[in-house]
């Protein structure tokens, strides 16, 4: 039995083949593409990080099963597109999703791609493998899989305990690479072998990442370009002065801040630039297992208290984006409606209004304008993070509460937070996909390992596998925005902003889409071309 | 005899001894004899002077709060209102970089002092007592000093986390080894003089030796040198901001006002940039301006 | 006196100052005298009274800054050295006029052999190829009683014992046969036995040679044997000159009284020898803030009201013994 | 001589020994490591995970046992593997070092160059207006944070010349080698350009004060000669000792450097190394630094006995 996603499967296929064609009639073959890369990635090894420094250099060497189509910045459902797949289908009353093998696809190094290297990359993200990885953060993406099955060395069939729509959505992510089943873990940190358009040529640590035309590539014609290297610069300033002087023909993908962004178009007129959501959401985790943030009060003030507006004029000059836990819209499929929004304490427009209401529950709680409240507010050492800290603190102080900004180094970032030596800490949660499943599963699960705050409502559990087994869009919208404002009015885990950042590159560079709802799918480059 | 004239005639030998001042013996006229005969060092002890002044009147130099954000005025130009403008936040660069004055002051004085301190007990105890403990301190200061300072006050900082006490002693370690050795050569040099000589044949005790007679005479030096590492102290703490591990936010330290997210404003926001950098060269200038004059006063080997 | 061609230098109310922190000093203030050929002048003094800056200042070598020559002349073979440009009184240095130091241990540069020294010193005057300064440089040393010159040339300073750094001073300051060679306390820094030796080669060579030789010391029993007239310095002032015979026999100034007496080796005939050995009570004025009148009635027991209040003239007191004090004529009666 | 030699290698062992001591205990104090950093940067950890890597890293060892471990390495020339990118530690630290060398090279030929002759003149132009201008230059060289300077001139180099002096890894000609270190090789020269200036004046008035120097005038040798021929002679000694500690100091100005310029040297790598735990670089590096300091001031040493005929080391 089919299902409606199918459908919308071959539905854009066929959209694929019409613009294909069209790109190809335009595109120029050759040139190598240069692009600065923020910070060198730890390792190669894509399942193994969980930051996109790794996808943006080496999501060009793989293929998935199926992908976000690249050229169109939303990503969803209907954008879906087979790419080491021919074709999917749920069967199995939606607990069963089969592919049908792409015939003839070779590895970078020579061997054949079949059925055995799917099993064998989703046995090991499910720890079902005797190979492990050194680090495997999405394993929970498939705890709803009981089995990878294969039929032949051109079929393989994903076997769930119940139906996941949403199975598919992860699975087109930039995060969700098929390995090659003879290529250890650890070979593929350091020299990563895969079936995509590039092939991985060196990568210098601090220094360099270089890829090249992979000749065999399946899809005939492709990709254009000779080649992609990235200069690893992690100072900002040198790395935008380095674009500009045209040392470069492309920024590192959404990593031109808004101010920047305007040196960039003062300086270089020609340099095309976009600005776009990267569903990143800027949030406060709450120690509610120590005072003072155990009290309930004291959480509902801190919510209120925030100047949301503010923090996105001064952050991005008025271009970011207030929401819950889902990327707001319209770049965000699963944002709830405007009134919605603001009818959650603390979302209302009237900043004064909130505060005059969380003084009096700070009041409540014993505190006043004689007796502040002493808070420390962690969080890392880096730029985007302490910023909004710095902002944070300076807004709390209308609630006589005293922030003291606490930064910690990444090293320590992590075992403090799990050690729940903190009160308030500013974290950035980047969401690989646009999809609930991925985000209310991930942090806000009972048990989940990204749930730093520990929050846990049995409620909301129930919610959430509602949500996820639903296959009417619609229904399920509704119920993604009840969970959505639930978990805002518990102050679970009190989302600031949605960030927007922009992304840059010389008029002579065609074919890049920047993803309006996600930082870590849109980078095979295959279809990048140079005009030169 | 023609070039003879000419030169002589243009002295008039009464005339240059007034100006010279060299009836002053004391008071403002003393000072302003130095002053003139010394004329960058008096520009450093103004500088340093300002500097200082600027530190502990922070709070009513500055015209507005440090730490306070300010939305509508973010990235706003030097004006009447913001003499140096305003950061991304809204804050007032001026009053930033006036109170960033106490960090630096802080952080220079605080180390210097510290490290001064523990290096003039080991070189004086290394230097007066040799013998093992001097043994062990050479090789101690010889491995100090064969790590780079910053590579070490980076690792320093790390350990200890980024805050201004961790800062300071990150800062103040490798600076102990070169006190050390001087005040342990000078030490050396003068249990050798008469004086301490006669001290002992008095049946002085050698801890009260060292205290009241060695240290006393090893302090010409000492403040040449601490005023020299002054400067490069607050130097330090700017690299180390710059790299990340220095003085935390929402602390105004000079060296993170420039460094990292600031220098993504160097063009667009340049005032962002220029006016801390302005105020750290200019500080550590003074201290150098004035430790130099110092050394000129202080040590009569230097005397030109 | 002896006529003019006889006289190698003419040194006229020559002032010497320094700038420094403590304010202006006047090192040497309004200093004339006269050597003549072969002739020997001892300038005595404590340190500090300006001996050395005089010397200095004869060279133009008084460090600038912070020290400057602001009067005078210096008159050497007619020339006035004063007026000359750098140039021209390079060619006279250590050719015309030369000068022997107090420290021969850091007075060679420790770095250039000794022989090279003294090549350099020749063919800077005299234009002479490097084999032929050479050969001069050894005969110099042979001069000044180095044993084994040659090797002694190939060697640098620090290899040398005091004594013959002073005899290779000697030889380099000679090398270029100078009108008037200026000892500045050649003997100070050497052991007592060596000292007869430098001072009586000096005295050997200044004979053979014909050369006018100022003599630095504050050593009366060094002038007494050497000297045949001796200006006394206090405090950047000529306070008396005379022979040494009319000096000894009757110092006309009270501070020449006191050097004599603080010596018991030398005894001035009319001075009886005292057991202690310093009699001048207290010590040189700091040159910055000298008193209105004679600098040394602070530490002068014969001091009387007029002393502090107005510096005493130079005057004549016969026979050209020069002595500048109110009470010159009671001196001798006095003590 | 040779009881000196012997003597003094033993120091230097002495010293090199101490600071393995040093650097292996220093960076297990800091807090945190490669585990801590790998889980942190993922957003998640899992005990069994992080324990299997920890003993696969042999971090879960006691102390002791790892030094030795890492000293035993060492010494047989095994280096280990870098915990970053699993690749020997060695083929990491090599290639970056002669770019770090030639840059530091560059920097203290530029140092050498401009900083002794502008002593010199300011020392012997004391008191005149040249030697104040010269000092006040010098002062600023030292006051400036060399990191605003790199980044001032990366801007107006954009700014003018609408380019920048960027690293190029494979500079096709010699000119282009030469711009690719030239530029943040001067940014941080002057700095130490200062340094040596400074050393070089005062070393130069030291000795003008001397009085072999008063000896050489005496003689009628000319300003050029006593200033070059006789003081230069003495003067320089200091200043090759300042040169050699500087060649260590010069290791911080690079890490700054290196970080504003982008240059995929060993200072920055070495900060990297030291921001990663990644212990068996930053460990096997300082050691390397420490080796090239210690040979320096070596160096230096036998150098005075070259300049200075008085030191024949019969200690």
């Amino acid at each position: 039995m089919r299902s409606v996603w199918a459908l919308a499967a071959v539905a854009a296929l066929s959209v694929l083949t019409v613009s294909t064609t069209t790109l190809a009639d335009e595109g120029k073959q050759g040139g190598i593409l240069r692009i600065y890369h923020r910070d060198s990635p730890g390792n190669a090894s894509i399942h193994e990080g969980a930051t996109y420094s790794l996808n943006v250099p080496f999501m060009p060497v793989f293929n998935n099963l199926v992908i976000y189509k690249q050229d169109v910045a939303q990503n969803s459902m209907d954008t879906i597109v087979p790419e080491l797949a021919e074709s999917w289908a749920w069967v199995n009353d939606n607990k069963t999703l089969t592919f049908k093998l792409r015939q003839g696809v070779k590895w970078h190094d020579g061997k054949p791609f079949t059925s055995a290297d799917v099993k064998c990359t989703f046995d090991m993200l499910m720890g079902k493998s005797q190979q492990k990885f050194r680090q495997n953060p999405r394993k929970a993406w498939y705890n709803e899989v009981n089995d990878v099955t294969t039929n032949g060395d051109f079929e393989v069939s994903f076997n769930l305990k119940r139906p996941q729509p949403s199975l598919l959505a992860l699975l087109a992510s930039g995060y969700t690479p098929v390995y090659p089943c003879h290529v250890s873990p650890a070979e593929m940190r350091t020299h990563p072998i895969g079936t995509g358009p590039f092939k991985f040529v060196e990568f210098k640590a601090n220094e360099s990442i270089k890829l090249t035309r992979n000749p065999d590539y399946w899809r005939k014609g492709r990709p254009y370009l000779d080649g992609i290297e990235f200069t690893i610069i992690p100072n900002r300033s040198t790395a935008i002065l380095a674009f500009v002087a045209g040392k470069f023909d492309m920024t590192f993908p959404t990593e031109v801040s808004i101010p920047l962004l305007k040196d960039v178009k003062s300086q270089d007129p020609t340099a095309v630039c976009v600005v776009e959501p990267n569903n990143v959401s800027t949030n406060i985790i709450v120690n509610s297992t120590a005072a003072p943030f155990d009290n309930a009060d004291i959480r509902r003030a801190m919510a209120l208290a925030l100047d949301r507006k503010a923090f996105i004029n001064i952050m991005f000059e008025g271009q970011g984006d207030i929401g819950g836990t889902m990327e707001p819209a319209p770049a965000g499929l699963w944002a709830m409606p405007k009134e919605m929004l603001e009818s959650i304490p603390g979302y209302g427009p009237d900043v004064k209004a909130n505060r005059e209401e969380a003084k009096k529950l700070m009041q409540k709680a014993g505190y006043g304008p004689d007796k502040h409240l002493a808070v420390k507010v962690s969080t890392r050492n880096i730029p985007v993070y302490r910023d909004p800290a710095v902002i944070l603190i300076d807004q709390l102080k209308s609630i006589y509460i005293d922030g003291e900004l606490d930064v910690v180094e990444t090293a320590n970032w992590f075992p403090k937070i799990a050690r729940k030596d903190y009160m308030l800490g500013l974290n950035l949660t980047g969401n690989a996909v646009d999809d609930p499943d991925q985000s209310f599963y991930e942090n806000y699960s009972c048990g989940s390992e990204r749930n730093y705050t520990n929050y846990c409502n049995k409620e909301i559990e129930k919610l959430f596998d509602a949500q996820s087994q639903e296959t009417d869009v619609n229904k399920r919208k509704k119920l993604v925005w009840e969970i959505d404002k639930k978990l805002q009015e518990d102050v679970a885990r009190p989302i600031i902003f949605h960030a927007r950042t922009g992304t840059c590159w010389k008029p002579y560079v065609k074919g890049v889409t920047v993803m309006s709802n996600s930082s870590y799918n849109g980078y095979r480059y295959e279809d990048v071309w140079m005009d030169k | 005899m023609l070039v003879a004239e000419r030169r002589m005639a243009t002295i008039d030998y009464d005339l240059e001894l007034k100006r010279a001042g060299a009836n002053a013996t004391g008071g403002w006229r003393r000072v302003l004899f130095l002053a003139r005969r010394h004329v960058l060092g008096a520009a450093g002890l103004i500088i340093m002077t300002v500097f200082v002044f600027t530190a502990i009147f922070a709070n009513v130099l500055a015209r507005f709060d440090p730490l306070t954000v300010d939305a509508a005025h973010a990235l706003a130009r030097p004006s009447a209102a913001h003499w140096m403008g305003t950061d991304s936040f809204g804050r007032d660069v001026f009053s930033r970089i006036i109170h960033g004055a106490r960090i630096s002051l802080a952080v220079g004085l605080g180390s210097t002092a510290l490290g001064g301190t523990i290096g003039v007990i080991v070189g004086l105890t290394s230097g007066y007592l040799s013998g093992w403990f001097d043994l062990v301190f050479q090789r101690v200061s010889d491995i100090l000093q064969a790590l780079p300072l910053l590579v070490l006050a980076l690792v320093m900082t790390a350990a200890l986390g980024p805050s201004l006490p961790n800062v300071i002693i990150a800062i103040a370690i490798p600076l102990i080894p070169t006190v050390a050795r001087v005040i342990r050569a000078n030490t050396l040099a003068l249990r050798e003089q008469p004086f301490v000589e006669a001290a002992k044949s008095i049946g002085m005790s050698e801890v009260r030796i060292a205290v009241r007679h060695v240290l006393p005479n090893t302090l010409a030096p000492l403040i040449v040198l601490a005023t020299a590492q002054l400067g490069s102290t607050i130097l330090t703490e700017a690299s180390l901001s710059f790299l990340g591990l220095g003085i935390p936010e929402p602390y105004p330290s000079w060296g993170r006002m420039l460094s990292e997210s600031a220098a993504e404003y160097v063009r667009t926001a340049p005032w962002l940039v220029i006016f801390p950098g302005i105020a750290i060269s200019l500080a550590v200038f003074g201290t150098n301006l004035f430790g130099d004059a110092l050394r000129d006063i202080l040590d009569p080997r230097q005397r030109g | 006196m002896a006529d003019m061609s006889d006289l190698v230098l003419d040194v006229k109310n020559l002032r010497t100052v320094f700038f420094t922190n403590s304010g202006l000093f006047k090192a040497v203030d309004d200093v004339s005298f006269t050597v003549r050929r072969g002739e020997t002048l001892a300038i005595v003094g404590e340190s500090g009274c300006g001996k050395s800056v005089t010397a200095l200042s004869l060279l133009r070598l008084v460090p600038d800054p912070p020290g400057r020559i602001v009067g005078g002349s210096v008159t050497l073979e007619g020339t006035d050295l004063l007026t000359l440009d750098d140039a021209e009184m390079r060619a006279i240095r250590g050719n015309r006029i030369s000068m022997i130091f107090q420290e021969p241990m850091t007075s060679l540069n420790p770095v250039m052999r000794i022989g090279h020294q003294i090549v350099e010193a020749v063919r800077l005057h005299r234009n002479m190829s490097a084999k032929e300064a050479h050969d001069l440089a050894i005969e110099m040393l042979r001069l000044v009683r180095i044993p084994e010159p040659a090797r002694r040339a190939r060697e640098y300073p620090h290899q040398l014992s005091g004594g013959m750094r002073q005899r290779a001073m000697i030889a380099m300051a000679l090398a270029c046969r100078p009108a008037l060679l200026i000892a500045d306390e050649p003997t100070t820094a050497l052991d007592v036995t060596i000292q007869a030796q430098i001072l009586a080669l000096i005295l050997d060579l200044q004979k053979e040679l014909g050369t006018g030789l100022v003599l630095i010391t504050h050593d009366l029993g060094v002038v007494a044997q050497t000297a045949q007239r001796v200006i006394v310095m206090y405090a950047g002032k000529k306070v008396e000159e005379a022979s040494v015979e009319a000096l000894f026999a009757a110092p006309k100034h009270p501070y020449t009284r006191g050097l004599m007496a603080s010596i018991p080796a030398v005894p001035a005939s009319d001075v009886a020898p005292q057991a202690r050995l310093n009699e001048i009570p207290g010590t040189v004025p700091s040159l910055v803030r000298l008193p209105a009148g004679c600098a040394f009635a602070p530490r002068c027991k014969l001091a009387i009201k007029r002393c502090q209040e107005e510096y005493p003239p130079l005057a004549d007191w016969g026979g050209g013994h020069l002595a500048a004090c109110w009470r010159a004529a009671e001196v001798a009666e006095v003590a | 001589m040779f009881a000196y030699l012997v003597r003094r290698l033993f120091l230097m062992l002495v010293t090199l020994f101490g600071i393995s001591i040093v650097i292996f205990f220093l960076l297990r104090i800091v807090p945190g490591n490669i585990v801590d950093i790998l889980f942190a940067a993922a957003g998640y950890v899992d005990p069994a995970d992080k324990a299997n890597l920890e003993k696969e890293l042999g971090i879960d060892q006691p102390l002791v046992v790892q030094y030795v471990h890492w000293i035993g390495g060492f010494l047989r020339g095994d280096f280990g593997y870098s915990y970053v990118s699993e690749k020997p530690a060695l083929q990491e630290i090599l290639p970056r070092i002669p770019i770090t060398a030639r840059l530091a090279g560059l920097a203290l030929l530029f140092s050498a160059s401009i900083g002794i002759p502008l002593g010199v003149i300011s020392a012997v132009k004391q008191g005149t207006k040249l030697d104040y201008a010269l000092r006040v230059v010098s002062l600023s060289g030292l006051s400036l944070p060399s990191f605003w300077l790199g980044l001032l001139i990366l801007t107006a180099s954009v700014a003018m010349f609408g380019q920048m002096p960027i690293f190029n890894p494979n500079p096709q000609t010699w000119l282009e080698a030469f711009a690719t270190y030239a530029v943040p090789a001067a940014a941080v020269g002057f700095r130490s350009a200062a340094l040596t200036m400074r050393i070089t004046r005062s070393s130069m008035l030291e000795v003008l004060r001397q009085d072999y120097i008063r000896t050489a005038r005496a003689k009628g040798a000319s300003d050029a000669a006593v200033n070059y021929h006789h003081a230069l002679k003495n003067a320089i000694l200091p200043v090759i000792t300042v040169i050699g500690i500087e060649a260590a100091f010069l290791i911080g100005g690079l890490i700054v450097t290196e970080t504003v310029f982008n240059i995929p040297g060993v200072a920055r790598f070495l900060v990297e190394a030291i921001r990663w735990r990644d212990y068996p670089i930053v460990q096997n590096l300082v050691m390397f630094i420490a080796v090239v300091v210690v040979f320096a001031n070596f160096t230096v040493d036998m150098l005075y006995a070259v300049f200075d005929p008085r030191i024949r080391f019969t200690e």
